[in-house]
C-alpha cells in the first residue's frame, strides 16, 4: 500500500521535473525513467501482494477530498491485479517512449513529459480508490491528463475534433458513474465503497446503476455504439501514450465495471449479465468489421480494441450470468477468461501501438496505403510485430489463443443455466465471438501483410530504417511476454486467482485434482485440456526435423528470379500491380460491409491503351455516427440557433420576459395559496 | 464590531481619496493599498466572535464572503494596474476616465460590502442599488456606441430588478411590522431570524416572489439574465471579473437571506420549486447559448450565468449537501471566474481582439498565459482535481438520490455548457496561431493574481479547511 | 384610527390606482405627462394624509420630495427634453389599448387574488393598501413594456415607484421610507440624464437588428 | 505403461497420417476420373509428384522474405501436428490431452495464417487475391466449425476428440435433428476449407476463380511440395475428423488389445476409402461456384450450425 502510494506521489514530482526541466536535453530520460522505475516498484508490489495470496484488507483514510469522508485508498486483490496490468504497461510505454521522444524532438509539439506521468497516476488512483468522490477524481484525471496528451498534436489536423469528442464522451461517462454512485450512495451521502457495500440498493435502483455503469465505463472501454470517439483519440495520440490508452486505461473502464457489478452491487440479477453479453458480441463483431474498413494503421488497432474489449465484456457477462445462477466455479471460470484477456490485450496492442509508433517514426506515415516491404528494412520490428499479430489473431501456441481458449471452455457451458433465452443467447454470442476471432484474424494478416510484406508502396517506404534501442526494447518486453503466457499460463492464473475468488467466491481450478504447473485443464471443462508447452515443443521438434530431412535427402539448391507478375515488373516504388489495404478488404466488405455500413466499392477503369492507373475507392457510412450522434449533433445546434435569437432582442422585449416571469411566478404563488 | 467597520468604511475613504488624485499611476498603487487594508481587516475579523450589532450583522453566511470580496478586490486591483496600462498605451481611457474609475471602483466595493453585510432590509437594498449605478457607469466607461447601449440595458433592467426588490423589501415590513410593531426592528435580519415564525405567510410569499425576481435580475438568472453578457462583455476586463465574481455572488446572499427567513416560517410556500425552475432554466439556456457566441468576454458571462443557474438550483433543492454543495460553488465560481478573466484580459490585450477565433494557439504564442487560461477552464467546466468538481459531485449525486428527474436535466446541462467550453477552449488554446492584430505583443502586469486564484481553487478541490466547512454546514442548515 | 381617515386614505389610495389606469390608455405624450402630475399629487397627498393621521412626520418629507420632484421637476424636464429632441408626440403602443386595458384589468385582479389570503392580524388598511400599490406596481410595469416610446416608459417606471411609496406610506412607522425614496429619485434622475446626454430616443426598442449584433461582435 | 503404448499409438499416427494423405487424393483423383469416364493417374501417383517436386530446385522470387521461406515448414508441421491429433484408429493418443478441438482449429487456423501471409510477401496480385479471399473464407468458416463443437460439446459436455469418440461409440446419443444439421455443415466446412469444388477447383490455374492456388503460385521445389503436402493432409485430417465424431465405430478404445488396434487400422482405412468416393461423387456431380457466393454458402453453414446448437434445446434439455 505505502509503495504505490509513495510511487504515485513519486510520478508527480515526474510531472513536476516534466515542466522544470523541459529544456533540458536530458528530460526525457529522466522522467521516461523515472516513470519506469515507479511503475516497476508498483508491478513487483502487486505481484508479490497477489503470490501472498490476496491484496491489504486494511486500507487508508487521507485527511483530504470530500471533508467529512476523507480519501480512502485500499488495493485489494483485484486492484492489485489491475495494478499489475497498468503498471506494466506503463513500463513498456516509458521505454518505448524515451526512444519515441527522442526520435520525435519538434518543438511544436505540446508538452507530452508532465503529462505522461500524471496520466499513468490518475490511473493508478483510480485502481486504489475505495470511496466514491476518490474514484471519480481520478477517473476524469485520468481522461484530462489524456485528453491534454492527445491535444500535444494539436497542429496536425483533425486532432482537435478527436480531443473535443474524447473529452465529451468521457465526461459523459464520468456523468453516468456519477448518477450511479448518487444512487449507491443514497441521499445520506456516504460515498465510502464500504458504506455502499453495507446497504445493498433496492432492485430498482440496482437496475438502474447496471445500465448507468455500462454507459459510463463503457463509453470509456468503447463499448458500441459509445466507441466512437476512441479510434480517433487513441490514434491522434503520440505512439506510446496510444498504447497507454488502448492497452492500459481501456482496462481501467473493465476494472470499473468489475468492482460495481461484482463488488459494490451484492448480488447480480441474471438480466445483468444477459445485457452485458450482448453488448459484447455486438462490440467485437462490430469492432473488428470497423477495423477490416481502415487505412490508418493506429486506428486499425485502436478498433480491434473496441473488438477485445468486446471479447472481455463478453466473459464479465458470462461471469456475472454464473455467479447469478448460483455456479461459482463456471463464474470463475469466465471471469479468468475475463482477466487473462485483460492481461493478453494489454501486452500485445502495447507491443502494436509500438511497432504503428516505430513505423511512424521510420516512414513518417500511418497510411497502409505507403507502406510495404518493411520486413527489409525493419527486421526486430517486423519479427515483433508478427509476434503481435499472431498473439491478437489468437493463433496457438501464443498468449491470445489462451484467453480465447478459455472463454470458450466458459461459453460452453451455457447449457447449464436455468434460463432458456440465456442458453439460446449464449449460443448466439458463441457464434458472434467466434466470427469476430475469425474476423481478427483476416483483419491482422491485412495489416501485416500490407504494412511489412509485399513490395514497398511509397518512397519513405524504401528508405525506412530500423529503429532505435529504446524502441526496440520497448517492443521486445511485451512480445517475449506474449510467448511465454502462451506457452505457459497457468502461473500468470495461478497469480491472480485471490483476485477471482474475491468477486466469485471460487477459483477456476476448484474441484479439480491438482494441475502440474505447466498444464491448462480448468474445472468443469470436463478432459478438455490444453497445453501450448508441449504444443509448441512438438511444432518446433518436427519443423526442425523436416528442415533437416528435406535438405539432407532432397535438394536445398535455390534460385532467385523476378516474380512474374503478369507482365507488370520493375523497381518502381508504386508496385502498381500489388493488392493494396483496400482490394484485400474488398471480399470481407462484400459479404458483411455493404449491408452494416454500406459500404460501396468503385472502380473507375481506363480505357485499354490508357497508361493511367485503375483507382478502386470505397465509401462507407459509420452506423454510429449516422444513427446516433449526428442527430444529437444537429440537435443541439438546432437548440443553440434557436436560443440564440434571444441574444438579439430589445430592452422592452427583455422587460416583457421579466414581466411575465415575475406574472407567472406571482399566479403559482395564488395557485399554491389556495 | 471594529474589524467590520474598518472593512466597510475603508473602501468609502478611498473612494473619497482616489476621486482626488489626478495622477492613475498612484492611484492605481492607492487602490491596491486600500484593498489590502480591506483585506487584512476582513482577516482580522476572522479571529473575532461572529457579532451582530444594529447596523451591521457577521454571521457564519457573510463572514466568507466578505473575505472572498475583499479578497478579490485586492487580486482585481492588481490585475487592473496592469490592465489600465495597456489601456492608456492604447489610448482607450485617459486620465480623468482613469480617475473617475478608481473612485469608482472603491465605491463599489463599498457597496458590495456593505450589502454584505448590513444587519438592514433597506441598507442592503440601498447597497445593492448603489453597486447598481457604480457599475453601470463604469460598463460604460469607454463611451463606444456598443457599451452604451450595454449599460443602458443593464441600467434600465436592473432598475427595473431594484424597484421589484425594493416592493419587495417593504412587503417584508409590511408582513413583519403587525407582529414585531412599527421601527426599525422589523427590518433587521437578526430580529427577523428570532420572529418570523410567527409572521404572516402569505404577505411573506408575496414577498418573496418580488425579492426573487428583483435582486434574481442581479443574479443573472433566465429569463432575467439579458443585461449580464453585453455588461460583461463592453466594459473593462477588470469590471467584468467583479461583476461576475463577486456583484451576482452579492444579489445572490441577498437572496438566500430571505429564503432563510422563509425556512425558518413554517407556513410559507417552500421557495424551492421557484429557484429550481429558475436554475434549471438559467443551465439550459446558457449552455445553449454558448454555442453561438464569438466573443470571449460575452461567452464566459454566458457561463456565469450558467453557473448561477447551478447554484440556484442546489439552493433550490435544499438538504445539507445540496446547500453545501451550493455554497461551495459560489465560493468556488466567484474565484475561478474571475481568474478566468484575468487571463481573458491579458489575451485580448496581447491579441488585440476579443473574437476567439482571432485568439487561437495561446499556448503556443503566450505558453504560461495559456496554460493559465486553459487550467481555468478546466477548473470552471467541473474537472478536478478543482473545487467546482467537488460541488457538482455533491450536487449531482445527492439530486440523483432524491429526485432523479431532476437530475436528469440538471446533468444535461451541465454537459451541453461542457461541450461549448471545450469546443471553445481549445479553439482558443491551442491550434496555430494568428498573427495579425497585435500579433504576439508581450504580457502587461503580473501574471499573479491568475495563478493566486488557480491555486486557491485546487487546494479547496483537494481539502477544506475545518472553519469552512464548519461554517457552511450551519448555514446549509439554516438554509433548510 | 377613524373611519374618516380610513376612507380618505383609501380614495386616495384608488385614485393613484384609477390614475395609473389613465396612463395606459394616453396617446399622447404630454397628455400623459399631465396625468403623471396628477398621479404624483394624489400620491403626495396620500403621503400628507398618512403624516398626519399616523402623525409621522417624517412622511411629511415623502409627500414634500414627491411633490416637488414628480409633481414639477421631473415632469417639466420631460417636456423640455420632448421639446428639445423632437420626439414624436404620438406613442405607439406595442401592445393595443384595448388590450393593454383588459390586462391591466386581470393585474388588478390578480394582485387582489394575492391579497386575500392576508389574514386579519394585518390591519384592513394594510390589505388594501397592499392591494392597491401591488396593481398600481404592476400596472407600471406593463405601461413599460407596452409603449414603444422611451418617455413613456420613463413615465411607466416612475409610476412603479408611486406604487412602492403608496405600499409605504401605508403601513405604519416604516423606517427608511425617506432615504429609500431619495435614492430612487437619483435612479429616475440618472434615467433622465442619460437619455438626455445619451440622446436614446428610441434606444429602448432598437428594431435594427444588425446595429445591434454588430454593437455585441456577434455578427459573422 | 499405458503411457508408453499411447505414445507409440502416437508415433504410429503421425507416420499413418503422413503416409496415407497422398494416397487419399490420388484415389479421390482416380475415382473422379473414372466416374467422368476416364483412366486417371494411378492412386500412388500424389507420392510420385511430391518426390519430383522435393527434388527440384526452388526458384525463389528476388524480394522474397524469410517469412516466405519459414511459412512452408511451419505450416505443414502444424497440420501434420493436427492431424495426429485427430483420433483415427484408436482413441488413445498421448498427445490428446495438449489440444482438443477448439486447439485443433486453431492450429489449423494459425496454419493458414502463416500461408495468407506467405501469399502477400512477394507482393504480386496473385498471392493478394488468394490471401484475401482464403481468409473472407476462413471468417465465415472458422465460426461454423465452433459452432459444430458448440452442439457436439453441448451433447458430450467435452472438447476433447478421444472423449467424443468414446461418447458416440457407446450409442447413448441416437439419432438427432442437430447431429443431422452438424454433420452437414461440417461437410460444407470441410469442402471449403479443402479447397475442394464447388468453393474453388485444385485442378485449375485460372487467376479469377481459384483461391488456394493463387495464394501459393509463387511456390516451387520442396516449398510447393510441402504446401502440396500440407493440403492432402488437411483432406485427410477432415475425413479423420467426420469419420471420429459421426463414425467413430471400430477405433480401439482404452485397454483394447492389439486386435482391437488392428481392426482400428482397417476400418479407419475403409471409412477413408468410403468418404473419398463420397467426395468424389459430389465433385463430379456439382459445378463451380462464384467466388463471391462463397460468403452465402458458408453463412448457410454457420446458420445450420448454430441452428443445431440451438436445436439441442428443443429436442431435449440438456
Amino acid at each position: 500500500m505505502g509503495f504505490v502510494v509513495s510511487a504515485i506521489a513519486f510520478l508527480f514530482v515526474m510531472a513536476a521535473t516534466g515542466v522544470a526541466a523541459r529544456r533540458l536535453p536530458s528530460a526525457p530520460a529522466i522522467v521516461y525513467g523515472g516513470s519506469a522505475a515507479a511503475c516497476a516498484v508498483v508491478v513487483l508490489w502487486a505481484a508479490a501482494t497477489l503470490a501472498g495470496g490476496g491484496g491489504v484488507a486494511e486500507g487508508w483514510v487521507l485527511p483530504i477530498g470530500l471533508p467529512w469522508i476523507g480519501t480512502h485508498l485500499r488495493a485489494d486483490a483485484l486492484s492489485a491485479f489491475f495494478l499489475l496490468i497498468v503498471n506494466f504497461g506503463g513500463i513498456t510505454a516509458s521505454l518505448f517512449g524515451w526512444g519515441y521522444e527522442r526520435a520525435h524532438r519538434d518543438s511544436h509539439a505540446g508538452p507530452v513529459l508532465p503529462l505522461f506521468p500524471l496520466f499513468l497516476a490518475a490511473m493508478n488512483m483510480v485502481l486504489i480508490a475505495d470511496d466514491a468522490f476518490a474514484f471519480l477524481v481520478s477517473w476524469e484525471s485520468m481522461s484530462l491528463a489524456s485528453w491534454l496528451l492527445v491535444l500535444s498534436t494539436h497542429r496536425e489536423e483533425g486532432t482537435p475534433r478527436a480531443a473535443r469528442l474524447y473529452l465529451i464522451m468521457a465526461s459523459f461517462g464520468t456523468a453516468c458513474l456519477l448518477l450511479a454512485f448518487g444512487l449507491l450512495a443514497t441521499a445520506h451521502g456516504d460515498y465510502s465503497f464500504d458504506a455502499i457495500r453495507a446497504h445493498a440498493p433496492s432492485v430498482s435502483a440496482a437496475a438502474f446503476c447496471v445500465v448507468l455503469v455500462l454507459l459510463g465505463a463503457g463509453s470509456k472501454a468503447g463499448l458500441v455504439p459509445l466507441h466512437v470517439w476512441l479510434p480517433l483519440a487513441h490514434s491522434a495520440a503520440p505512439s506510446h501514450v496510444s498504447a497507454l490508452m488502448s492497452g492500459v486505461m481501456t482496462k481501467v473502464a473493465v476494472y470499473a465495471m468489475i468492482r460495481v457489478l461484482f463488488d459494490l452491487l451484492g448480488e447480480p440479477v441474471w438480466w445483468w449479465g444477459a445485457v452485458m453479453l450482448g453488448f459484447g458480441a455486438l462490440t467485437a463483431v462490430m469492432g473488428v468489421l470497423y477495423a477490416l474498413m481502415q487505412e490508418d494503421v493506429k486506428r486499425l488497432l485502436a478498433y480491434s480494441t473496441v473488438e477485445n474489449i468486446g471479447a472481455i465484456v463478453i466473459a464479465l457477462g458470462l461471469a456475472l450470468v454464473f455467479k447469478a445462477s448460483h455456479t461459482p466455479v463456471i463464474a470463475a471460470l469466465a471471469l479468468t477468461a475475463g482477466l487473462l484477456h485483460v492481461a493478453n490485450h494489454s501486452l500485445f496492442k502495447s507491443l502494436l501501438f509500438f511497432t504503428a509508433g516505430a513505423v511512424l517514426t521510420a516512414t513518417g506515415s500511418r497510411d497502409l496505403g505507403r507502406l510495404g516491404g518493411l520486413i527489409h528494412r525493419m527486421p526486430t520490428t517486423a519479427v515483433l510485430a508478427l509476434v503481435g499479430a499472431a498473439a491478437i489473431s489468437a493463433l496457438p501456441p501464443l498468449n491470445g489463443f489462451v484467453g480465447e481458449w478459455l472463454l470458450f471452455q466458459a461459453i460452453l457451458n451455457g447449457p447449464a443455466l436455468p434460463e432458456w433465452s440465456l442458453k439460446i443467447e449464449i449460443a448466439v454470442v458463441g457464434a458472434a465471438l467466434a466470427l469476430a476471432t475469425a474476423l481478427a484474424g483476416a483483419c491482422f494478416v491485412r495489416f501485416y501483410g500490407i504494412a511489412f510484406l509485399g513490395r514497398p508502396r511509397s518512397r519513405a517506404a524504401i528508405e525506412a530504417t530500423e529503429v532505435g534501442t529504446g524502441m526496440r526494447l520497448g517492443m521486445a518486453v511485451p512480445a517475449a511476454l506474449c510467448v511465454a503466457l502462451g506457452v505457459l499460463p497457468t502461473p500468470l492464473i495461478r497469480l491472480f486467482e485471490p483476485a477471482v475468488r474475491l468477486m466469485v467466491e471460487a477459483g477456476p481450478f476448484d474441484d479439480r485434482a491438482y494441475q502440474p504447473w505447466f498444464w491448462l485443464a480448468p474445472t468443469s471443462a470436463i478432459g478438455n485440456s490444453y497445453n501450448g508447452l508441449i504444443m509448441l515443443a512438438v511444432i518446433a521438434l518436427l519443423s526442425v526435423l523436416l528442415v533437416l530431412v528435406i535438405h539432407r535427402r532432397a535438394s536445398d539448391r535455390l534460385r532467385l528470379s523476378i516474380p512474374w507478375g503478369c507482365g507488370f515488373d520493375g523497381p518502381d516504388p508504386a508496385a502498381v500491380t500489388q493488392y493494396t489495404a483496400s482490394s484485400f478488404g474488398q471480399p470481407i466488405r462484400r459479404a458483411f460491409g455493404s449491408t452494416v455500413f454500406r459500404a460501396r466499392d468503385q472502380v473507375e477503369m481506363p480505357e485499354p491503351g490508357d497508361t493511367r492507373p485503375a483507382r478502386l475507392t470505397v465509401r462507407w457510412t459509420d452506423p454510429a455516427w449516422a444513427l446516433l450522434f449526428t442527430p444529437i449533433a444537429t440537435a443541439v445546434d438546432r437548440l443553440a440557433e434557436r436560443a440564440s435569437r434571444l441574444q438579439f432582442m430589445t430592452i422592452r422585449r427583455y422587460l416583457t420576459l421579466m414581466f411575465l416571469a415575475l406574472v407567472v411566478l406571482l399566479v403559482m404563488v395564488a395557485v399554491t395559496q389556495r | 464590531m471594529g474589524a467590520i467597520t474598518v472593512i466597510v468604511a475603508t473602501p468609502l475613504l478611498s473612494a473619497v481619496i482616489l476621486a482626488l488624485v489626478p495622477d492613475y499611476r498612484l492611484a492605481a498603487k492607492l487602490n491596491i493599498l486600500f484593498s489590502a487594508i480591506t483585506l487584512l481587516a476582513a482577516f482580522v475579523q476572522f479571529g473575532l466572535e461572529p457579532s451582530s450589532g444594529s447596523l451591521f450583522v457577521v454571521d457564519a453566511f457573510n463572514i466568507y464572503l466578505i473575505a472572498l470580496t475583499a479578497f478579490v478586490g485586492l487580486t482585481t486591483s492588481v490585475f487592473s494596474a496592469g490592465y489600465i496600462g495597456h489601456e492608456v498605451a492604447i489610448r482607450r481611457l485617459d486620465a480623468g476616465k482613469l480617475r473617475f474609475y478608481h473612485a469608482m471602483y472603491q465605491a463599489f466595493m463599498f457597496t458590495m460590502l456593505l450589502a454584505l453585510s448590513a444587519n438592514n432590509l433597506g441598507v442592503m437594498w440601498v447597497a445593492v442599488e448603489g453597486a447598481t449605478l457604480t457599475t453601470v457607469l463604469m460598463v460604460s466607461l469607454y463611451r463606444t456606441a456598443a457599451s452604451i447601449e450595454a449599460a443602458w440595458k443593464y441600467f434600465i433592467l436592473c432598475g427595473v430588478g431594484i424597484a421589484l426588490a425594493l416592493f419587495g423589501t417593504i412587503l417584508m415590513y409590511l408582513a413583519a411590522q403587525p407582529v414585531m410593531g412599527p421601527g426599525m426592528a422589523a427590518m433587521t435580519w437578526t430580529e427577523l431570524m428570532v420572529h418570523v415564525a410567527k409572521v404572516n405567510p402569505a404577505i411573506l410569499n408575496l414577498a418573496f416572489v418580488f425579492l426573487l425576481v428583483g435582486y434574481g435580475t442581479k443574479v443573472g438568472l433566465a429569463p432575467l439574465h439579458a443585461w449580464l453578457p453585453d455588461a460583461h462583455a463592453e466594459g473593462p476586463t477588470p469590471i467584468s471579473a467583479v461583476l461576475s465574481g463577486l456583484l451576482l455572488n452579492v444579489a445572490l446572499y441577498a437572496v438566500l437571506r430571505f429564503k432563510m427567513l422563509l425556512a425558518a416560517n413554517g407556513a410559507a410556500i417552500a421557495p424551492g420549486p421557484l429557484m429550481v425552475a429558475m436554475g434549471l432554466a438559467s443551465l439550459l439556456l446558457a449552455g445553449l447559448m454558448l454555442y453561438r457566441r464569438r466573443d470571449i468576454k460575452r461567452f464566459f458571462a454566458y457561463s456565469s450565468i450558467e453557473h448561477m443557474g447551478i447554484i440556484t438550483f442546489a439552493f433550490g433543492m435544499g438538504g445539507p449537501l445540496a446547500n453545501f454543495a451550493g455554497l461551495l460553488h459560489m465560493a468556488m465560481h466567484s474565484l475561478t471566474k474571475s481568474a478566468i478573466f484575468y487571463a481573458v484580459g491579458h489575451a485580448v490585450q496581447v491579441k488585440g481582439t476579443q473574437r476567439m477565433e482571432k485568439i487561437a494557439g495561446l499556448t503556443v504564442s503566450h505558453p504560461v498565459l495559456g496554460w493559465g487560461l486553459l487550467v481555468g477552464v478546466v477548473a470552471i467546466a467541473g474537472l478536478p482535481p478543482f473545487g467546482i468538481f467537488m460541488s457538482e459531485f455533491l450536487l449531482v449525486t445527492s439530486t440523483f438520490a432524491r429526485e432523479p428527474l431532476l437530475a436528469v436535466p440538471l446533468a444535461i446541462g451541465i454537459l451541453v455548457a461542457f461541450g461549448a467550453l471545450v469546443l471553445r477552449v481549445q479553439q482558443v488554446c491551442f491550434g496555430a496561431p494568428l498573427g495579425g492584430a497585435g500579433g504576439n505583443a508581450p504580457i502587461q502586469g503580473s501574471l499573479v493574481p491568475l495563478f493566486a486564484h488557480l491555486a486557491l481553487v485546487l487546494v479547496a478541490g483537494l481539502w477544506l479547511p475545518g472553519p469552512l466547512v464548519a461554517w457552511f454546514q450551519t448555514v446549509a442548515a439554516l438554509l433548510g | 384610527m377613524t373611519d374618516l381617515g380610513y376612507d380618505a386614505a383609501h380614495m386616495l389610495g384608488a385614485v393613484v390606482l384609477l390614475m395609473s389606469f389613465a396612463l395606459l390608455y394616453q396617446r399622447r405624450l404630454f397628455s400623459l405627462l399631465h396625468v403623471f402630475t396628477m398621479q404624483a399629487l394624489a400620491l403626495a397627498a396620500t403621503a400628507a394624509w398618512q403624516a398626519f393621521s399616523h402623525d409621522e412626520p417624517h412622511l411629511y418629507i415623502t409627500a414634500l420630495l414627491t411633490l416637488v420632484l414628480k409633481a414639477v421637476v421631473i415632469p417639466v424636464a420631460l417636456h423640455r427634453i420632448i421639446l428639445k429632441m423632437n420626439i414624436q408626440r404620438t406613442i405607439e403602443p406595442a401592445l393595443g389599448i384595448g388590450l393593454t386595458m383588459v390586462a391591466g384589468v386581470s393585474l388588478v385582479t390578480l394582485s387582489i387574488l394575492l391579497v386575500l389570503p392576508v389574514t386579519e392580524d394585518a390591519t384592513a388598511l394594510t390589505r388594501e393598501n397592499l392591494a392597491l400599490s401591488l396593481s398600481v406596481v404592476l400596472l407600471g410595469l406593463l405601461m413599460m413594456i407596452s409603449r414603444r416610446n422611451a418617455v413613456s416608459q420613463v413615465v411607466g417606471f416612475m409610476s412603479i415607484e408611486n406604487g412602492l411609496i403608496l405600499a409605504a406610506v401605508g403601513v405604519a412607522g416604516m423606517p427608511l421610507v425617506v432615504e429609500m425614496s431619495i435614492a430612487f429619485s437619483v435612479m429616475v434622475a440618472f434615467i433622465i440624464f442619460g437619455i438626455f446626454l445619451f440622446h436614446i430616443r428610441e434606444r429602448f426598442d432598437t428594431l435594427d437588428m444588425q446595429k445591434i449584433e454588430s454593437f455585441r461582435g456577434e455578427s459573422d | 505403461m499405458t503411457f508408453l503404448l499411447a505414445s507409440l499409438y502416437q508415433v504410429v499416427q503421425m507416420l499413418l497420417v503422413l503416409a496415407l494423405a497422398p494416397l487419399l487424393t490420388g484415389w479421390v483423383r482416380l475415382a473422379k476420373a473414372r466416374l467422368v469416364g476416364r483412366r486417371g493417374p494411378s492412386p500412388l501417383q500424389p507420392y510420385r509428384d511430391l518426390r519430383r517436386l522435393l527434388c527440384k530446385e526452388v526458384v525463389l522470387a528476388r524480394n522474397a522474405s524469410w517469412l516466405f521461406r519459414a511459412v512452408p515448414y511451419l505450416m505443414f508441421t502444424a497440420i501434420w501436428l493436427a492431424a495426429g491429433l485427430v483420433p483415427s484408429f484408436t482413441t488413445q493418443l498421448a498427445l490428446a490431452p495438449t489440444a482438443d478441438l477448439i486447439a485443433l482449429i486453431a492450429l489449423l487456423g494459425s496454419a493458414r495464417f502463416f500461408l495468407a501471409l506467405a501469399g502477400m510477401d512477394v507482393g504480386t496480385s496473385f498471392g493478394g487475391i488468394g490471401s484475401s479471399r482464403e481468409m473472407m473464407i476462413a471468417a465465415l468458416a472458422e465460426p461454423a466449425m465452433l459452432m459444430i463443437v458448440f452442439s457436439v460439446s453441448i451433447l458430450v459436455r467435452t472438447t476433447s476428440l478421444a472423449e467424443i469418440a468414446d461418447f458416440m461409440m457407446s450409442g447413448a446419443v441416437g439419432l438427432r435433428i442437430s447431429l443431422a444439421l452438424a454433420l452437414i455443415a461440417l461437410v460444407m466446412v470441410a469442402i471449403a476449407e479443402n479447397a475442394r469444388i464447388p468453393i474453388d477447383n485444385p485442378a485449375t490455374h485460372l487467376e479469377l476463380t481459384m483461391v488456394h492456388e493463387a495464394m501459393v503460385l509463387e511456390y516451387s521445389g520442396r516449398h510447393l511440395a510441402l504446401v502440396e503436402a500440407a493440403s492432402m493432409l488437411k483432406l485427410l485430417l477432415y475425413m479423420a475428423l467426420i469419420a471420429c465424431i459421426f463414425a467413430p465405430w471400430g477405433m480401439a478404445t482404452a485397454g483394447g488389445g492389439l486386435f482391437a488396434v488392428l481392426w482400428g487400422l482397417v476400418a479407419f482405412a475403409l471409412k477413408l476409402a468410403v468418404g473419398g468416393a463420397l467426395l468424389a461423387l459430389f465433385e463430379t456431380s456439382i459445378a463451380k461456384m462464384r467466388v463471391f457466393r462463397v460468403g452465402e454458402f458458408l453463412g448457410g453453414a454457420l446458420l445450420l450450425s448454430l441452428l443445431g446448437a440451438i436445436f439441442l434445446y428443443v429436442s431435449r434439455g440438456v
